[in-house]
């Protein structure tokens, strides 16, 4: 690993239901555990309310990587959204990865308001990825990059 | 080709429909362009041939809203376009009369070019073959070499709705209509995104991929909107062009039913149509086999869902 | 003074220009001939009668940064983009561009010029590639380019076996003379070039357009043209793409956009197309609501606007890229045998 | 352009500690819009609160940015503060500087980064905020209670008591639920079936209260105030209008070899059955996987006894659809499978029972008419071991990582009533540790030890052996005399963990309720708001919720109603006004969107449309803001974005992204 | 915690600070009476610390490595594995720690069974 690979903090956005996952996100918080300051969350009410259009932007605007969490299917609090997420977005980084994305750049993981632990965990999991994947260059937009 | 200008006029002179789509002859043998008759003098202009790869299924949103009811020609892929379109309510299919025309795989003048047939003057079908006079001398090459891409992965000869169907069609499959997509699959990831980007970059955002595409009918699309911010009209970077094209083939995705139009009409020959097809075979795989447009009820694997789906995990798009 | 150089030693050719400037000709990618950087990779593409997308981008670029504001930490700093400084030499031109190019020039080197485009001009060097073997979608003679003796900086005539130089003006000449490659012809070679000429010149004389007047077109006719009744028939098949509008090599309206590059915003100015719904769009709608009156506004532009306003010159210059590209199959050629066969009623 | 203030919370040192607080005001003064940026020890406090109201007010802002804690603490307290101070409600975001910054990050400088992006991105959402004005829902003045033991009972009754129509749905013949198999309840002694009876019978015969028993729910819809229900009630093949209970049929039905499971199992039963003598209704059912009628045809004995004409053998299943404003859960609990226990010896004898097999045995009702005996050969055990936390406190992925909370008490209970009824008898009790905090419990235990002489030995049981005789080795380990025990017993009683009932884990699915890795329902707020989910409308009663003991039931139970009967007392309920809308200049009428909505919201309507100046009819979805409840998912399936969620908008999210990757 | 608490924590791979002190492993060992130093009371030594004191147990010859205990423990503490730990560090202490694989071959003839050599690897390994 170079120094450049080390000093490497990657941006990550992380898509948060306000049901499950955005609870989840406050239990590992008052649970003090730990994960990256690298992982900023957005809250939405369902993990059905990402376009994958917010998450090419994301990418555009200089994102590394991109998690999208909801509630375990058959719990969400809308009964049905995080079922249409899990079909659009298995769509979705199927078809990312055709273009050539690297594999994990985009992830959906299920977690509930109790699952403050597995937040965590995932994310530590997740930008450990990104960071072993390096800086995102298959899909930027250079005009952001000054 | 007569007996559909006959079967038009009767339809028109009796008050039946008010006019026919079809396609119009023009100067050259190879550029019939799709048109709108109104009498039976301008259906003398009429013309079908080998040449008529238009899809016309979209031109009846327009005509949807028109009084009377519009004869329109179809040919068995068509009609899964056409289909798609009534089920989205798009076309008032009380305000149409179809006709299914036969079809035994369409041919463009591109593939001709790519032949390195140049300075063409007249086209010939001769059943399995085309004899071609051009300005450098006659050639000729096999009828199935000048097919529209989406002709070798024939969706079938059956018209899926008519109100009559006049002629013979064939069914003109001699691919695996996925084998592309599977090669693209089996490279790796950095292949992939290498054969993309070389494709992808030489878009020149002329929309007529969109525009010509059958659902891609939303009277504002989102990239001339301001609905997310994303109003484009640049090629301003590699990036608008990759999200314009995945950003499409998401939104048709479930609704695509693999017509070929946006790779026919590209002026930059991008093979458009992989993505849309990586959709469908992987919607296939996950949900069971769906053809859109197949009929106007089935709902798409997109608004839909069963309670044990695939997850959404890595490694579905290729190999790493 | 014409000179010549062997068809082999064309790849020399290319790194010597290199050496003196960007050389930009016509790249095959992915299986499409459009003009691109020359490099060492690059594989270069002669026998491509016309380029996908016309050479005007290396002028008037479909996308082109104006200036940057960038606001951080409640500071504004705005950056002018700066204006080309390198030369560049455009190689393989072919002589309907070249003249899509004095189009170009009217509208943007007319005042107030435009200067990021004068800069381009300025900078570039143009080498025209006469036609050996026209298409069938090849109409130039309409407009009076002779395809054989295309004219710019250099023309260049390429036969089986040899390449043709000869150097038009002060700065071709210029070119001409930094390059050491190049030798004498003789008696048997201007022969030869003229033999190629005539050829091209017969083949002309056959192209299925051959026979393309434009009578009744021009600037006097605005009031008649635009209130014909054909329109409403000749646009209907049009799907508002922009197909023809960026492969054309002298369309040059454009749009002016601000894009958020996060820490302020980047004013560019992309190509336009008066086919697209929402062009010319202002806060109250659309001058032109209906795709008929769009149609009608390209094709009256070329025809009779432009010549009205630039001494009978036509914003069209024969081309055919639109014949071929168009989804629908519609063309300016269908628009003006439209027009004539309705005047022989 | 807005004028935005930004407040930033110290929390104490909880933020403070970890976030250069005012960094995070300096840069946000920085920040494009932002005319107001402070900080302050505890913004939600009274004082922090006015701070903000008084800069609204002062500097006229059009839109505030707290960055505190999780919104789903304080973004209603703030939201109100903001609607005091004469600025709509809908205009304040929320940055969580606390939650997902100060209490996860160590480095202050990182914490301090963080913090300063997480406060851009609310500013840059606010900036594209809009105010909102809330709508209104009726609400149904019915409530259901979903479980009948003493939980549904307890929250149905004062439900009833103030005024409103309640149903309880059991999925049992009877209610009564686990107390009416318990024999005597600690820590007084007292029956339990005379104390539970009479709530029975209380509930039965309240005019507000309607009881489905042998019913279950099939299916919820609709949302607080507005629930729609499908109760599936199972065929009882006995007319409850006609019949009188007097219980012939049971008598002379000849299948009787039906394990009992309100006996759990230890006894059996005929095939027409009440579950026991003082169930409600009155009424049996039959067992049609046991009846011999429905099993061959043939017998029909019970019809033919019955002088009241109550036997129908044709019935089936009806569902009943009700509407409610609230919806209870109360569904109970069941003790663990032993299975991965072998050393117990539960399965190879059967003198190891559980604590509750031990409560039917001890009551007079039970399957050895209340006398202490054992199971195998219906002798008197001498000898008598209770092993504690069986199950219980168990993070090997055996049992349950919780305490079970009520076994401590109940051994003591039994140690005690056993001592006292046959002193001849020696009790042991193997502990880990012994748990008595509650009014008078550990004074109950300590009554076990020195009164009635039970002997309590610190350290778990290795291993039950059954021996040749019949009696059971226990083999243990005393860890304050730091020897291995071994006692002969006659009898061996193990503490089983309790679980929810299994039907809360699709209850829960059905009424989107969020269920923790245990099965047991989420409460609100764990110390706010405990007898809430946070699905609103949805509250918890009982053991659904959290282990716990009678009294503590009863007093959830109430706590329960008192909220039941706060959201019943309203007529109309505010509701979210982040829900969806249609741009009519660019919905296509294609009908995706109605196809995703689980709420039924999205209907379309043929409407003439101006698009500047162009003038048509079409088809246009219209979404109804009464029903949808702002979950999204339409948003999405659009392809032209003509759908859009107020709160939550595309512009506001892309917003948020911008601000994060800047 | 010590060089040594760490090194037995890492060789067994478990946590003695999980124990709720139930003493189910020595119920349920065999052999628990004839220890100086019981299962529940070798997990809270070392909770305490005070490992030292278990190296010259006699724990660890009478220990039967039955693994009774690591199966019923109910909070996973897996009290034989830290006897066998610290068994080995005993073993290690005294200078045999390691076996090289450069010398294994000297090592192996026929009569050698193959499970030795792997038990011997995860023995000695480091």
């Amino acid at each position: 690993m170079s120094i450049d690979d080390r000093d490497f903090r990657p941006v990550i956005a992380a898509f948060c239901c306000n049901w499950c996952s955005y609870a989840g996100a406050d239990l590992a918080g008052s649970s003090r555990m730990k994960y990256p300051a690298e992982v900023k969350i957005i809250r939405v009410p369902c993990s059905c309310r990402v376009n994958p259009m917010f998450i090419l932007r994301t990418f555009e605007k200089g994102a590394d990587g991109v998690i999208l969490c909801g509630c375990h299917p058959g719990d969400c609090h809308y009964s049905t959204g995080n079922y249409y997420t899990r079909r659009r977005m298995a769509s979705l980084i199927s078809l990312m990865e055709f273009v050539g994305l690297e594999r994990g750049r985009v992830r959906v993981e299920w977690v509930s308001a109790a699952e403050g632990a597995k937040f965590a965990e995932t994310m530590n999991e997740f930008v450990e990825h990104i960071r072993a994947l390096g800086k995102n260059t298959r899909l930027e937009d250079l005009r952001c990059k000054n | 080709m007569q007996e559909l200008i006959e079967r038009a006029k009767a339809l028109l002179a009796d008050g039946t429909v008010s006019r026919v789509l079809g396609w119009r002859a023009t100067d050259t043998p190879f550029g019939p362009e799709p048109a709108f008759f109104e009498s039976g003098e301008e259906l003398n202009e009429f013309v079908y041939n080998c040449f008529c790869g238009a899809n016309l299924s979209k031109y009846l949103i327009e005509s949807s809203a028109l009084e009377g009811k519009t004869l329109a020609f179809l040919k068995p892929c068509d009609t899964y376009s056409f289909n798609q379109l009534c089920k989205e309510h798009r076309i008032d299919r009380g305000k149409t009369y179809i006709i299914g025309v036969g079809c035994k795989g369409k041919i463009t003048v591109e593939r001709l070019h790519e032949l390195g047939i140049k300075g063409i003057l007249d086209v010939e079908d001769a059943g399995d073959t085309l004899t071609v006079k051009t300005l450098y001398g006659e050639k000729s090459c096999p009828y199935s070499d000048a097919m529209l891409e989406r002709c070798h992965a024939c969706k079938g000869k059956e018209h899926r709705v008519a109100d009559e169907v006049i002629g013979e069609s064939a069914d003109t499959t001699d691919t695996d209509r996925f084998a592309k997509v599977t090669e693209l699959e089996q490279m790796t990831s950095k292949e992939r995104y290498a054969f993309f980007q070389a494709e992808l970059s030489k878009c020149i955002r002329c929309n007529a991929c969109r525009n010509v595409c059958p659902v891609c009918n939303c009277r504002k699309c989102v990239f001339d909107g301001n609905a997310f911010d994303s109003v484009q009209k640049a090629n301003a970077t590699e990036f608008e062009e990759k999200m314009f094209h995945i950003i499409r083939a998401f939104h048709v995705a479930g609704r695509c039913t693999d017509c070929g139009e946006c790779s026919r009409v590209c002026p930059q020959g991008i093979p458009l149509h992989l993505l849309n097809r990586k959709l469908i075979k992987d919607m296939d795989a996950f949900y069971g086999e769906y053809q859109a447009g197949e009929d106007t009820s089935t709902v798409s694997p997109l608004t839909a869902y069963t309670e044990h789906d695939i997850e959404p995990e890595a490694g579905k798009g290729g190999n790493e | 003074m014409t000179q010549r150089l062997s068809r082999e030693e064309l790849p020399r050719l290319y790194a010597a220009i290199a050496q003196v400037a960007d050389l930009f000709l016509p790249v095959k990618r992915a299986g499409k001939t459009n003009f691109a950087l020359w490099n060492t990779q690059t594989e270069v593409d002669l026998d491509t009668l016309k380029t996908a997308k016309s050479p005007k981008d290396l002028f008037f670029p479909q996308c082109e940064p104006l200036y940057t504001c960038d606001w951080r930490e409640g500071n504004l700093t705005v950056t002018a983009q700066a204006l080309a400084e390198r030369d560049f030499v455009v190689f393989g031109v072919r002589g309907c561009d070249l003249r899509g190019l004095d189009v170009l020039d009217r509208v943007f080197l007319s005042d107030p010029v435009d200067s990021f485009y004068a800069a381009r001009r300025e900078h570039g060097t143009v080498i025209a590639f006469a036609c050996r073997e026209p298409e069938e979608s090849c109409f130039c003679r309409t407009f009076g380019v002779d395809c054989a003796e295309p004219g710019g900086d250099v023309t260049v005539w390429l036969t089986d076996g040899t390449l043709y130089w000869r150097a038009n003006t002060p700065k071709g000449q210029a070119l001409t003379d930094r390059l050491d490659l190049l030798g004498k012809t003789d008696d048997a070679d201007e022969q030869r070039l003229a033999a190629e000429q005539t050829a091209a010149r017969e083949i002309i004389d056959r192209l299925p357009y051959a026979n393309l007047f434009l009578d009744g077109w021009n600037g006097d006719a605005t009031e008649a043209r635009f209130a014909s009744p054909l329109w409403e028939k000749l646009y209907r098949p049009c799907l508002a793409c922009g197909a023809c509008t960026f492969a054309c090599p002298t369309c040059q309206c454009y749009d002016i956009r601000d894009y958020d590059t996060g820490n302020g915003v980047q004013r560019f100015r992309c190509w336009d197309s008066c086919m697209y719904s929402d062009f010319t769009m202002m806060a109250h709608g659309n001058n032109r609501t209906s795709q008929m009156q769009r149609f009608r506004q390209r094709f009256m532009h070329k025809l009779v606007y432009f010549p009205a306003n630039n001494d009978g010159m036509y914003s069209c210059v024969g081309c055919g890229r639109c014949v071929e590209q168009c989804p629908s199959g519609l063309n300016i050629v269908k628009v003006i045998k439209a027009f004539e066969k309705e005047a022989k009623k | 352009m807005q004028k935005i203030g930004v407040f930033v919370c110290h929390c104490g040192t909880n933020i403070a500690a970890t976030v250069d607080v005012l960094r995070v005001v300096e840069a946000a003064a920085k920040e494009p819009g932002v005319v107001h940026a402070q900080d302050y020890p505890y913004m939600c406090s009274e004082a922090g609160q006015a701070l903000i109201a008084s800069a609204i007010r002062d500097k006229g802002l059009t839109g505030i940015v707290v960055c505190s804690c999780s919104p789903r603490m304080h973004e209603a307290t703030f939201r109100k503060c903001a609607e005091r101070a004469g600025l709509n409600p809908y205009m304040v975001e929320i940055a969580n500087i606390r939650e997902h910054c100060s209490w996860i990050h160590k480095d202050m400088e990182e914490a301090t980064q963080k913090a300063i992006i997480l406060a851009r991105a609310a500013i840059a959402k606010v900036h594209l905020n809009t105010p909102l004005a809330a709508g209104h829902s009726q609400v149904t003045k019915r409530a259901l209670v979903i479980g009948g033991g003493i939980a549904g009972i307890q929250t149905a009754l004062d439900i009833a008591e103030a005024g409103y129509p309640v149903d309880i749905v059991e999925k049992n013949p009877s209610i009564g639920g686990r107390m009416a198999q318990l024999d005597k309840t600690f820590p007084t002694l007292d029956c339990s079936a005379c104390i539970l009876t009479p709530k029975m019978v209380e509930a039965a015969a309240h005019p507000n209260i309607r009881i489905f028993t042998y019913s279950e729910v099939e299916r919820v819809t609709g949302f607080v105030g507005d629930f729609t229900v499908d109760i599936r009630k199972h065929a009882r093949s006995v007319d409850m209008d006609k019949c009188t209970g007097c219980g012939l049929c049971q008598e002379k039905c000849p299948s009787r070899k039906t394990p009992d499971e309100f006996n759990r199992a230890l006894g059996t039963r005929s095939a027409i059955y009440t579950p026991f003598a003082q169930a409600i209704p009155n009424v049996p059912v039959i067992d049609r996987e046991h009846c011999i009628k429905f099993k061959t045809g043939k017998c029909g004995l019970c019809q033919t006894v019955c002088a009241a004409g109550a036997i129908d053998y044709t019935q089936s299943d009806e569902i009943v659809s009700e509407k409610y404003g609230a919806i209870v859960v109360a569904t109970g609990f069941d003790t663990i499978k032993l299975d991965r226990f072998g050393e117990y010896a539960y399965d190879q004898s059967k003198d190891v029972i559980t604590s509750l097999e031990l409560e039917r045995i001890m009551n007079a009702a039970g399957p050895t008419g209340g006398h202490l005996e054992r199971l195998s050969d219906g002798r008197m055990p001498r000898e008598m071991v209770f092993i504690q936390c069986v199950g219980s406190r168990c993070s090997d992925g055996r049992g349950k990582s919780y305490c079970s909370k009520i076994c401590c008490m109940y051994t003591a209970k039994h140690a005690m009533l056993i001592r006292d009824k046959y002193p001849d008898v020696n009790v042991t009790v193997f502990y880990i540790d012994v748990r008595t905090p509650g009014k008078n419990f550990d004074e109950f235990y300590r009554r076990a030890v020195e009164q009635y002489g039970v002997n309590y030995i610190k350290g778990q049981v290795g291993k039950v052996a059954p021996l040749p005789d019949g009696r059971l080795r226990v083999s243990g380990s005393d860890l304050i005399d730091g020897k291995a025990v071994e006692i002969t017993a006659d009898m061996v009683v193990l503490a089983t963990a309790i679980e929810p009932d299994p039907s809360a884990r699709r209850l829960a699915s059905m009424l989107t309720a969020s269920i923790d890795t245990n099965d047991f329902l989420t409460e609100a707020h764990p110390k706010l708001r405990p007898v809430e989910s946070p699905t609103a409308g949805v509250y918890l009663s009982g053991v659904s919720q959290g282990p716990k003991d009678i009294p503590e039931t009863v007093s959830q139970a109430g706590a329960c109603a008192a909220k039941v009967i706060g959201l019943l007392a309203k007529d109309r309920l505010t509701t979210n006004p982040c829900t969806a809308h249609s741009d009519q200049l660019l919905c296509n009428g294609c009908s995706a969107c109605a196809n995703v909505c689980p709420y039924g919201a999205i209907s379309y309507e043929q409407r003439e449309v101006n698009d500047h100046g162009v003038r048509g009819e079409r088809r246009i979805a219209v979404v109804n803001n009464a029903l949808c409840q702002g979950c999204g998912a339409c948003t999405v399936t659009c392809p032209s974005g003509a759908m859009d969620l107020q709160g939550f908008s595309n512009r506001q999210l892309i917003a948020e992204v911008d601000a994060i990757c800047r | 915690m010590s060089e040594l608490t760490e090194r037995i924590m890492e060789i067994s791979g478990a946590d003695p600070r999980k124990c709720m002190k139930c003493g189910k492993c020595t119920a349920a060992c065999p052999v628990a009476g004839e220890m100086d130093i019981k299962p529940h009371q070798f997990a809270s030594c070392l909770a305490k610390g005070q490992s030292d004191l278990l190296l010259s147990s006699n724990t660890l010859h009478k220990c039967l490595s039955c693994f009774a205990c690591v199966e019923r423990c109910p909070r996973d503490v897996r009290p034989g594995r830290l006897i066998d730990a610290v068994r080995q560090c005993v073993v290690r202490a005294r200078g045999q720690a390691f076996l090289t694989p450069e010398e294994i071959p000297e090592l192996l003839d026929d009569e050698l069974p193959q499970q030795l050599l792997v038990s011997a690897f995860r023995r000695y390994r480091r």
